[in-house]
């Protein structure tokens, strides 16, 4: 990604390089994080359709975790998956 | 439809905005149509589906999606045009700042109509008067020429590098837009050359080269530096609206200021106009010279950016001036007037002023309302008192009950 | 949520009117949540669903929806209230006019934000000096108290039998609506009986009388007679505006004007402020009083109606004077700006103005700025020279590629 | 009904009566005119499900002819008849 610093503003507020998204690492909103128990998955995927931050995390076709850096802890997943493998817990770090 | 080859035609407002913008062939159209703008859209989408130009037409359902859809294309790096009128720039107005902010030269036509309530589809400027503070450019027409004339060089002023601003060209809603004129046309060719090819500066289908628009700038972001830049990019404007005119004269012979005076210099009261109503003041004014009067106008064809320091120098020697306005802002006077005289106000020796509303929701401004308007800057440079400030030209007498 | 009961209490901006509403328990409230608004929606469906009002609570899925459905309502013969914002506000910009055209007597609380692009969810004012020429009565408030206090006195102006128009209540977004401050509620009782039970003149809903509201009326109708009828109204409300606040003073013991002069008399040199700025412009007024300088402010309460008159007799014994503008106009000056002009136009001397914009975007507007505003200002008073007539307070200092 | 004329103009353009619409004859719009076939119509409803303005006459639950009164003479019904029961003439007089 090419550098760039706010200082220098272009016209329209347009930002010369794509993606700066990714930079804004919003799980430090959290007050709650997400546990995912990986033996109770059914991998039916609900988690992965509901999160509105698209931080469950994803490999090889199967679900593997939650992505911490974008969760923002609003625990939907918790809330639509059907095998209670997702459970809130208290504090926004998991390894708290 | 057959492709106009006459150089000289006899066509309505709608159908010479439609010729323009078939000449400047622009990448993308998205448009819904609306009385009294409905011509050009429909004009228009038939040059699209007789393969005469090259655009992509998006049919919207909405106004609101119309210059959102306009948004989008010309931050992906098209040269974008649209039309409107009344309630639909009333329903696009949150987009059009949005459009000015994100600096996308779009160039739009409003063909000029009242907003309801009543409802009504007739001719007053309240529609792009409310739109003044959204940061495009407005550009007022007299007559079919000149909104032919106005939509070509408004391509050059919004795309022009120091400027990245879209532009509004105005005309008067069937006065102008459904009546047919005589019109010059220039050649397809001279109008391609004159626009020339839009080389968009940050595409976003440019995927080689990646940019990110309309981002969110919050508090401790830059969003005051942004709209500051804005401005500067409007005041910037003001010398590229002259030099394209300067261009534009070459090609069509055919001269345009910021503003056009009508034996203003040696007039002792004027009248201060827009669009079509400039028509018929300018007979009244030979009229009343062959009498005596010493009458003149002031025609204002650029009302954004706004003129203040030539206007104060072309209006300073008056002795009295009256604005008329197709629009009002209830509680206040009309928008033009409170400009004109912020404009004025630090001059020594100020004409006396008054405001004159007339034509709203398409009432006819008729040589009679110009005399009118210019028997009360008479009495007023006579008496040197403003009787009544506020006035109103061609109100029926009815009793209403409030 | 237990109904409040305590007469002082430490609320929110937003919440302060969220009680003012269910104080007023107004038949239908149709709105749409959007930041700095959404506590107010939010909170006010809470007391719906509580049972603590009788309001039908129409969820829309938009503010054009929401303006839409409360004009419905309201010509259905219903006490109708909404509340928005920003975009909310741009977005419901076409239903503005129909209101204020229709003469309903809605009661509005915008939250005052700043308006796309770049987004941003912070306070100016351009979002409702955008709608300056809806028809609305727009009424602006320094802090929660008058928040409060205007919502519940913007019933009585909008429902007067000789006014019967549409008011917006402004507040500044998260400054006034996000803090905390100290407010005295009246009684639940007192707020009843000074609001009364409304009685709509034509109602829809009136089967027995059968009326027709919001017909067409065309090129040979009588649309211009209509907005002077529309105008004549909103300048009846001047003294309505007055009358309600004389006796809203008995309940409260809180006084309000068209607008509130601070230190003014004796001033040689003022600051024209609205809403929340005007709180620490008297601060630095007090400050700098203190160290001799003879400043003052003159905080606008009513912006719709304009009072020229009034506020050229405030005004025109100052030497200089600085409106601040937290909005613009792009290639023009500020809204405020020049209507003040042209308020004191015709006066003999007129004290020299500058036009300073702030705020923009959320920009804090702290003592400094307000500090820096009168140093501008003593400077002119003392050079009899404006420099520069239009300045930015608070702006960084940034590369701007443009 | 009652009378009113708008030389007396109530608040907001509102009108102290109801339905005026029906004052207002738009056949004078026409410059063609529908005209129906009793026998060839096949009493299908399409031209009534149709027509824009309501200007299909319908007795007893059976389609009986054109309301020339507010006929904009549109030509959607002569269009959309399967039956070729309704033709568009010329002129916008049906007695022409």
């Amino acid at each position: 990604m090419k550098e760039w610093r706010a200082e220098k503003l272009m016209p329209g507020a347009l930002i010369p390089v794509g993606g700066t998204a990714r930079q804004y690492k919003t799980g430090g909103w959290r007050s709650e994080h997400p546990v995912w128990d990986e033996r109770a998955c059914k991998q039916c995927f609900l988690c992965w359709i509901y999160c509105p931050d698209g931080s469950i995390k994803v490999r090889d076709g199967k679900v593997i975790g939650i992505d911490y850096d974008y969760c923002k802890g609003c625990g939907i997943c918790a809330n639509e998956c059907p095998a209670d493998a997702i459970k809130m817990a208290e504090g926004g770090e998991p390894n708290g | 439809m057959a492709k106009l080859t006459e150089k000289i035609v006899a066509i309505t407002g709608n159908a010479a905005v439609a010729q323009a913008m078939r000449q400047i062939n622009p990448d993308v159209v998205a448009a819904y149509p609306i009385t009294p703008q409905t011509d050009i859209a429909e004009t228009f989408a038939e040059f699209v589906a007789d393969g005469l130009v090259d655009t992509e037409y998006v049919t919207v359902e909405s106004e609101h999606s119309a210059m959102s859809a306009c948004v989008g294309a010309s931050a992906a790096g098209a040269r974008v045009m649209t039309a409107t009128s009344s309630q639909g720039l009333a329903l696009m107005w949150e987009i059009l700042y949005i459009a000015a902010g994100m600096r996308l030269p779009i160039t739009m036509t409003n063909v000029n109509r009242c907003l309801s309530a009543p409802i009504n589809i007739h001719c007053d400027h309240s529609d792009s008067m409310g739109a003044r503070d959204s940061g495009w450019i407005q550009i007022y027409s007299e007559n079919a020429q000149e909104a032919y004339d106005n939509v070509i060089q408004a391509i050059r002023i919004a795309e022009h590098k120091s400027v990245l601003l879209p532009v509004m060209v105005n005309m008067d809603g069937f006065i102008v837009s459904h009546s047919i004129e005589r019109v010059e046309l220039l050649d397809d060719e001279v109008v391609k050359r004159f626009v020339g090819e839009y080389k968009p500066v940050y595409p976003l289908l440019d995927v080689e080269n990646p940019v990110t628009h309309g981002p969110f700038d919050g508090l401790g972001g830059f969003y005051f530096e942004h709209k500051k830049a804005q401005i500067e990019a409007i005041e910037r404007s003001r010398k590229v609206v002259l030099d394209v005119a300067d261009e534009f004269k070459r090609i069509s012979g055919r001269e345009y200021g910021c503003f056009e005076p009508y034996r203003l210099d040696d007039a002792e009261v004027a009248l201060v106009v827009l669009n079509s109503a400039a028509g018929t003041s300018k007979c009244v004014v030979d009229a009343m010279r062959e009498e005596g009067y010493p009458v003149g106008i002031l025609k204002l064809r650029v009302f954004r950016p706004f003129l203040a320091r030539e206007l104060s120098e072309a209006l300073k020697h008056l002795k009295a001036v009256a604005i008329l306005e197709r629009a009002t802002s209830p509680g206040s006077f009309g928008p033009l007037y409170a400009e004109i005289r912020s404009a004025l106000y630090d001059l020594e020796a100020r004409p006396k002023m008054v405001n004159l509303i007339y034509g709203l929701g398409g009432r006819e401004f008729r040589p009679e309302h110009a005399k009118e308007a210019f028997g009360v800057c008479l009495k007023v440079a006579q008496t040197k008192r403003v009787e009544k400030p506020l006035g109103y030209l061609g109100l029926k007498e009815v009793e209403v009950i409030s």
